[in-house]
């Protein structure tokens, strides 16, 4: 249990810094490599909470393929590679102030709600139990079978964004 | 461990996604910060769903799995449409992007 | 008839969409529909005072509350065709008076008849009609002048741009005079009364292409709508204080036998009187009615004789319980009915003096008789006051209908510029404008001598000896300004342009039809025969204890002689010459010549000295002046001041406080304060702040609340 | 027939949607194809109402009839319960009628920028809203209908407005949202401590015993302030001066018709048969503001020079009248209250109508440059008046039966009401009429009466076209029925009307 406790101690961490820096930063590419790492730090979490499956995605998707549209798109639009000083508009107070707000109310909410909870320990389950229950291959069934529909739609959803993204795009 | 750390996490990041959506004036940073919010989120899923047993926690995970399916599509879309911002206006800063002005 | 007279107003109402809707494309434009009509309701009005009069008498009515009902059938009442009644007039009569004894008469009851119109919770509502003596022969008034006025209207509109519309909106009068008169429930006369306010306002305003002629429509309006507040609030009270209905027998009876509440019953009254006052233009309300000259003169004769303001008096005679109750009208002494009553006859009276206009003239004279009704009410003298509200209908319609026959020939109301001596040109019209004028001094024997002796009378016996001073004063200055107007109109040297020429037949038609009533109608109510009374006599009076005093010499002698005294004065002023005579005579006859030939000048000069010379003249012009600065002051300071206040509050208050609050709440992306249209930038990321922070509010009063 | 009537209501509020749908489906330059669309879904829509008319049983009219009560959203236990009963009935058909009347108008009148299909798209969605909202009976289900009526309307006055169109849209739109953040809050805290559920006649047979009295008031102070804004009450009617102004005609009729009843519907419905005691404690306050509201908005008419301005003023006035009605908490009040929605929905629906047929000919609404209207168009100036005269409550037209039984109930309020506070209400109330008669007569004299100004003498000024005399005559109609007959009204309200005050103890 340490152990976890330690790991999440620092994976949160480095989330929370890095997600800062990509907020904050004031280069443009670096501030996509700072996504990285919060999405790296992110889907690492999601194997401490047993999900290895949404984990590899994470990297996969996130890291493979989402940062690359990322860089892609600013060097498209020809951003300076390198500090600029004016990526931030003139209401960052007012932003900060509705984000601090809000991070009160639902931290406040949150400790109300479920205060010193436990996760359920998994320790007494074994790992073929564990994989049977919430493995991969148990997520795989899911999909396939209860969430069918939903994924279909996920699909079709991809597919008009694929085609809205290149009748957007496209150059006449 | 504590439910309350993922969940906090979770406040803790969406709310600095919440701070570069309105405090970024470049589009992409923008959509990046929509990553972090959805992220923050995911999170949350997968973490409610292990709290209540391996059911629910399998849904949380395919929920999580939508949720990046759909973050992608988006950002595909964001960036379709930052593109075409930039070539007609030769500038991502969306300060200038005021045509729903009254 | 008697339990179908809703029919009456019905027809009258039926003719009003008949002529708005075919009108245009009839042969005289819609005219002809409204006469069928009227002579329609008329005959049926004739139908049911006929069968009024051969109701048997089946109520008997102590003076104490307790009723005994005859066992004999009213049979008289209950089919349409009972026409035939009319033969057994003369043995219901005496069957009548036979079987009650001495002491306590039987009287005909009413004929109610009510339909439930709605319902409210456990409330019912009911509407109906009332037919009792009261309400046959305002029946009968009202549709015999509204019908002359109708024939005179054809040939006196003729031409008019909205000839059509005009006849329309006479229908529509009647109706409401008709509903009011009918009416059994206070809510559905309140229908007639405010109808009548409207159609006032439609036909004061006929042509209202001028201002002051719409100006003086809402002044009519406005002004009897001021009223009716009271009105509004008297009808709410009596239908508490009579237990949830609108019921106007109930009421009555409710009032006498000590049903309701004292202060409900006097708080109540009052109110009603208000709406009184504004309907039938007392003081101090009574500024509109002059305006409303406006119109062209056969709604000046319908609005005077027949309709709107004697629907007050109607009232105050329909609610007589309440009021007798309410202000101990038979204990004497003053009350505030008597008080305005007496008050108007003395100021209208007065300001009929000082008037040019012939129209303006006869109004102030309706101001001062409906000042008699409403006083002889006040005094106890309820027979009186209706039969002079009978009489006067008749008169006051003919001057009325003669002046309009005048000005169809000099195409003027004023009388000092535009007529005189035209007793030569228009011998009809003079002649039943004169029968008129003495009927309304109250000469006898002409209609307005009785019914105004039996008011004095009234006054008299019930121990109202102040008001019946006032009414003979009252009684002197009319029959002096009746003078001075019939003068001025037909006598001495024509001063007008033209060739003035009798009117046709369709207008001086109507005239004779008026004078013969003007005539007559007083020898209804002749001593010992006094069939008016007798028909008019109900179940109120009998509770009340109101009791009707019969013809005496004397008073009638003294009556006799101040008419004759004003008269006399008035005429040794204007026909005599006197004063001036006696002036010139000493500066020799050539001037006297020229003074006699320039008419016009030696008007004015016998005008204005016998007004500064003599008190009446005097306080004539306070009146005026406090009619005009005083009270149309206060009214207009009002409509001014409301106005203004409208404006303060609507540029100080409204747009800047109230709205400012509301502006400096909006916080606007500057930070807070900024004002609300600042929000509206067009930048999505300022609306996702708002959103946001509006989320996160919205969450944490979730939070906080729950 | 069973299975027609279940499926009644949800038609009547889910037909336009459909028609709305039609119509995005066709292209926009078929501009003949979306007015028929548009006239054939709420002209169906008014069948439905009319079917609901005739299945309807009179006899019973104090309970909810039609009723569908179907799963809906299970987590927070709200359900998709609709039903019509004798108060919401007259104003689901008066909506589905004024739809109808507006799409006629609409026939050759669109503002500018025209766009029918739009305009055409956003009074179906309308419909839809005012539909749902009067015969919700869940709060959930209320709430969406009530914020679904929001968006549409916004843009109505936002696109097709006045130059000052954008203020006015989005006072209007904050002003109502602010209401209904309070008003769903209290929605939220009757589910809590009403006993976990948002149907309406469950809560008001457990709300008034579970809660405290003190929360309840607080309870109550949301939903009055949702609903006041809407109606709206003094002083928080300055929003609607603006929207009238500087909304469309279509847009203003809708909005002074059927929006602002939503508010008064809401008081009747919800606020007080949930909460009578509380409503008991705030009455007085409500009565006061009510009053207030009649005599500044007179007084603020007085003041106008633009027509429309002051006729938007003018509804101030008489939906005090409403609002006094409701205060008394009396059957004779309610019931007047429901009369006098219905009658200023007639009534200042055609003055808007007629105001917006000025402006189309004159290209103005000051009333210092008008005049001799009855020369130039003389129905036109004709129905102007009668409107006119309705609106000052002349008995024997329809608003004299929302202004005379307010009056009365004032006399006598319910059992718990201080008499001699509600009498001096009546008497306000009572030296209102005079002032309206005095403000309307005022703008029908500047408007109507007198000569053309110099402007506009030799202006050729066309008469009234067939969609004005079909969109018109249906409602001058009513008024005139509604005003000689009320019982027609009054029979049916009277009896929902006791079972809304029966948590008061049988109410008078």
């Amino acid at each position: 249990m340490i152990a976890q406790n330690i790991a999440f101690a620092i994976l949160a961490l480095v989330a929370t810094l890095a997600a800062l820096r990509v907020v904050t930063t004031r280069n443009v590419v670096h501030a996509a490599l700072y996504l990285v790492v919060v999405l790296a730090s992110v889907g690492a979490l999601y194997v401490l909470l047993a999900a290895e499956f949404v984990a590899a995605v994470q990297i996969l998707i996130y890291i493979g393929a989402i940062v690359v549209l990322f860089l892609f798109g600013i060097m498209l639009t020809r951003a300076t590679i390198g500090v600029e000083s004016d990526l931030d508009n003139d209401q960052r107070w007012i932003a900060a102030i509705t984000g601090l707000f809000l991070l009160g109310v639902l931290t406040f909410v949150l400790v109300e709600s479920f205060g010193d909870d436990q996760l359920p320990g998994l320790a007494g389950v074994s790992r073929e139990e564990l994989t049977a229950q919430r493995g991969t291959g148990a997520v795989g069934d899911a999909i396939f079978s209860t969430y069918l529909v939903p994924f279909e739609v996920i699909s079709v959803l991809l597919l008009a964004a694929l085609v809205g993204a290149i009748v957007l795009a496209r150059r006449d | 461990m504590l439910v309350n750390q993922f969940l906090l996490l979770g406040a803790v990041l969406f709310c600095i996604g919440v701070y570069g959506v309105l405090a970024r004036r470049n589009g992409v940073l923008v959509l990046m910060s929509i990553e972090l919010i959805l992220n923050a989120v995911n999170i949350n899923l997968v973490a409610l769903g292990s709290v209540q047993g391996p059911e629910a926690a399998v849904a949380g995970q395919v929920f999580a799995l939508f949720v990046v399916t759909i973050a992608a599509a988006e950002v595909g879309v964001g960036l379709a449409i930052v593109l075409l911002i930039y070539r007609n206006r030769s500038t991502v800063d969306l300060d200038e992007v005021d045509l729903m002005k009254g | 008839m008697l339990e179908h007279i809703w029919v009456i107003p019905t027809v009258t109402f039926v003719s009003f969409w008949l002529i708005l809707f075919l009108g245009k494309r009839m042969p005289r434009h819609g005219a002809e529909i409204g006469i069928a009509a009227l002579a329609l309701t008329f005959v049926l009005s004739c139908v049911a005072t006929f069968q009024w009069n051969a109701r048997p008498a089946d109520e008997v009515v102590s003076p104490a509350g307790e009723e005994v009902h005859a066992e004999e059938d009213p049979s008289g009442g209950h089919a349409l065709g009972q026409v035939h009644a009319l033969a057994s007039e003369v043995a219901v009569e005496g069957e009548g008076g036979g079987e009650a004894g001495h002491e306590i008469e039987p009287i005909r009851s009413a004929v109610e008849r009510n339909v439930t119109w709605f319902s409210l919770g456990d409330v019912t509502v009911e509407a109906g009609t009332l037919a009792d003596g009261l309400a046959v022969v305002m029946l009968f008034t009202v549709t015999l002048i509204s019908l002359l006025v109708h024939v005179f209207s054809t040939n006196y509109m003729h031409g008019d741009v909205r000839f059509t519309y005009f006849f329309a909106a006479l229908s529509l009068f009647t109706t409401g005079m008709l509903l009011l008169v009918v009416s059994s429930s206070l809510l559905q006369a309140l229908f007639g009364w405010e109808l009548m306010g409207l159609c006032s306002f439609m036909l004061i305003g006929h042509w209202w292409e001028k201002k002051p002629n719409s100006d003086a429509a809402m002044k009519a309006f406005l002004t009897t709508r001021t009223g009716d507040i009271g009105l509004l609030v008297g009808i709410v009270i009596m239908f508490f204080a009579a237990g949830q209905t609108f019921d106007i027998a109930t009421i009555n009876d409710l009032a006498l036998t000590g049903g309701m509440g004292e202060t409900a019953l006097v708080v109540g009254a009052l109110a009603l009187f208000l709406g009184v006052i504004g309907k039938s233009a007392q003081f101090p309300l009574h500024t509109w009615l002059p305006d409303a000259m406006a119109g062209p003169t056969p709604v000046s004769a319908l609005i005077h004789a027949a309709t709107m303001v004697v629907a007050g008096v109607y009232l105050v005679a329909r609610l007589y319980g309440v009021f007798w109750e309410a202000f101990d009208i038979g204990a004497g002494g003053i009350n505030p009915i008597a008080a305005i009553g007496g008050i108007t006859i003395l100021i209208a009276a007065a300001l009929a003096f000082v008037q040019t206009d012939i129209k303006k003239v006869l109004a102030y004279s309706t101001v001062s008789q409906l000042g008699y009704m409403i006083m002889a009410l006040g005094v106890g003298a309820w027979t009186a006051a209706v039969f002079h509200l009978f009489t006067h209908a008749f008169f006051k319609g003919l001057l009325f209908l003669g002046a309009g026959s005048v000005s169809h020939a000099v195409h003027s109301f004023e009388m000092k510029d535009d007529m005189g001596g035209l007793r030569k040109y228009m011998p009809t019209t003079f002649a039943t404008f004169m029968i008129g004028s003495v009927a309304l001094a109250g000469l006898f024997p002409f209609a307005g001598f009785w019914s105004k002796d039996e008011i004095l009378l009234g006054a008299a016996e019930n121990g109202y000896r102040l008001f019946e001073l006032i009414g003979i004063i009252g009684a002197f200055m009319t029959a002096a300004y009746m003078t001075r107007c019939v003068y001025l109109t037909f006598f001495g040297r024509y001063r007008g342009h033209g060739h003035p020429h009798e009117s046709p037949p369709a207008i001086t038609g109507p005239l004779v039809v008026l004078a013969a009533f003007s005539v007559g109608a007083g020898l209804l109510n002749f001593p010992g025969f006094e069939l008016f009374g007798e028909l008019t006599e109900n179940r109120v009076l009998l509770l009340a204890g109101v009791e009707h005093h019969a013809f005496e010499v004397f008073p009638a002698i003294v009556s006799s002689a101040v008419v004759l005294a004003g008269l006399a004065f008035a005429g040794m002023l204007f026909f005599a010459q006197r004063l001036p005579r006696g002036v010139t005579a000493r500066n020799g006859l050539a001037r006297a010549g020229y003074q006699l030939l320039v008419n016009k000048y030696y008007l004015d000069h016998l005008y204005t000295g016998v007004i500064i010379g003599s008190i009446k003249g005097r306080i004539a012009r306070a009146a005026y002046w406090v009619n005009q600065k005083v009270i149309d002051g206060v009214v207009n300071a009002v409509g001014i001041g409301s106005a203004g206040a409208g404006a303060w509050v609507y540029r100080h208050i409204d747009q800047q406080v109230v709205d400012g609050a509301v502006n400096g709440a909006g916080f606007g992306a500057e930070g807070f304060g900024g004002i609300l249209r600042t929000i509206q930038t067009g930048r999505v990321q300022q609306y996702g702040a708002l959103l946001f922070g509006a989320t996160a509010v919205l969450a944490l009063s979730l939070v906080i609340f729950i | 027939m069973d299975g027609l009537d279940d499926m009644a209501l949800t038609a009547a509020v889910f037909l336009p949607m459909v028609g709305a749908l039609a119509m995005m489906l066709t292209p926009r330059e078929h501009e003949s194809d979306h007015k028929v669309i548009a006239l054939l879904t709420t002209l169906a829509t008014l069948a439905v109402g009319v079917y609901i008319l005739f299945r309807f049983d009179y006899g019973r009219a104090d309970v909810m009839q039609f009723d569908v009560n179907a799963s809906w959203i299970e987590v927070i236990n709200s359900r998709y319960i609709l039903g019509v009963d004798g108060i919401s009935l007259p104003l689901l058909v008066l909506s589905m009628l004024i739809c109808v009347l507006v799409v006629v108008y609409s026939w050759n009148h669109f503002p500018e920028p025209h766009n029918p299909k739009a305009f055409l798209i956003l009074i179906l969605v309308l419909e839809t809203g005012m539909n749902g909202t009067f015969v919700a009976q869940d709060l959930i289900l209320f709430f969406v209908f009530f914020e679904v009526v929001l968006l549409p309307m916004y843009f109505m006055i936002g696109v097709w407005g006045g130059e000052a169109r954008q203020y006015a849209a989005i006072k209007f739109f904050l002003f109502t949202l602010f209401g209904s953040a309070l008003m769903i809050l209290s929605f939220l805290a009757l589910f809590f401590q009403g006993g976990q559920t948002f149907a309406i006649a469950e809560l008001a047979a457990v709300a008034s015993d579970n809660i405290p009295r003190s929360t309840q008031v607080l309870i109550f102070g949301g939903l009055f302030m949702g609903f006041a804004i809407k109606v709206p009450m003094f002083p928080f009617h300055t929003w609607l001066p603006d929207a009238h102004t500087q909304a469309p005609t279509q847009g203003s009729v809708i909005l002074a018709a059927i929006l602002l009843k939503l508010g008064t519907y809401g008081f009747v419905r919800i606020a007080i048969p949930i909460l009578p005691e509380a409503a008991m404690a705030w009455a007085p306050w409500i009565g006061g503001l009510a009053v207030v509201g009649i005599i500044y908005g007179a007084l603020g008419c007085l003041a106008q020079s633009d027509m429309k301005r002051l006729i938007a003023f003018s509804s101030v006035a008489h939906m005090g009248y409403v609002m006094l009605g409701i205060a008394t908490l009396t059957d004779f009040g309610l019931n007047a209250a429901v009369f006098g929605m219905v009658a200023h929905g007639l009534i200042t629906g055609m003055l808007f109508f007629v105001a917006g047929s000025v402006k189309d000919r004159f290209h103005t609404l000051e009333l210092s440059r008008l005049g001799g209207l009855l020369i130039k168009s003389p129905r036109m100036g004709w129905i102007l008046g009668f409107c006119a005269m309705a609106s000052l409550g002349l008995p024997g037209l329809a608003g004299f039966w929302g202004e005379f039984p307010a009056i009365l109930a004032a006399y006598n309020p319910a059992e718990g009401l201080s008499e001699e506070l509600f009498r001096g209400y009546m008497v306000v109330a009572a030296v209102g009429t005079v002032l309206a008669a005095g403000y309307l007569l005022w703008m029908f004299q500047r408007t109507a009466f007198g000569t053309p100004s110099e402007e506009f003498a030799e202006t050729e000024i066309a008469g009234m076209h067939w969609p004005e005399y079909v969109a018109w005559t249906p409602m001058l109609i009513l008024i005139v029925v509604l005003g000689i007959f009320p019982n027609l009204l009054f029979g049916l309200t009277t009896d929902a009307v006791g079972s809304a005050l029966a948590a008061l103890g049988g109410g008078n």
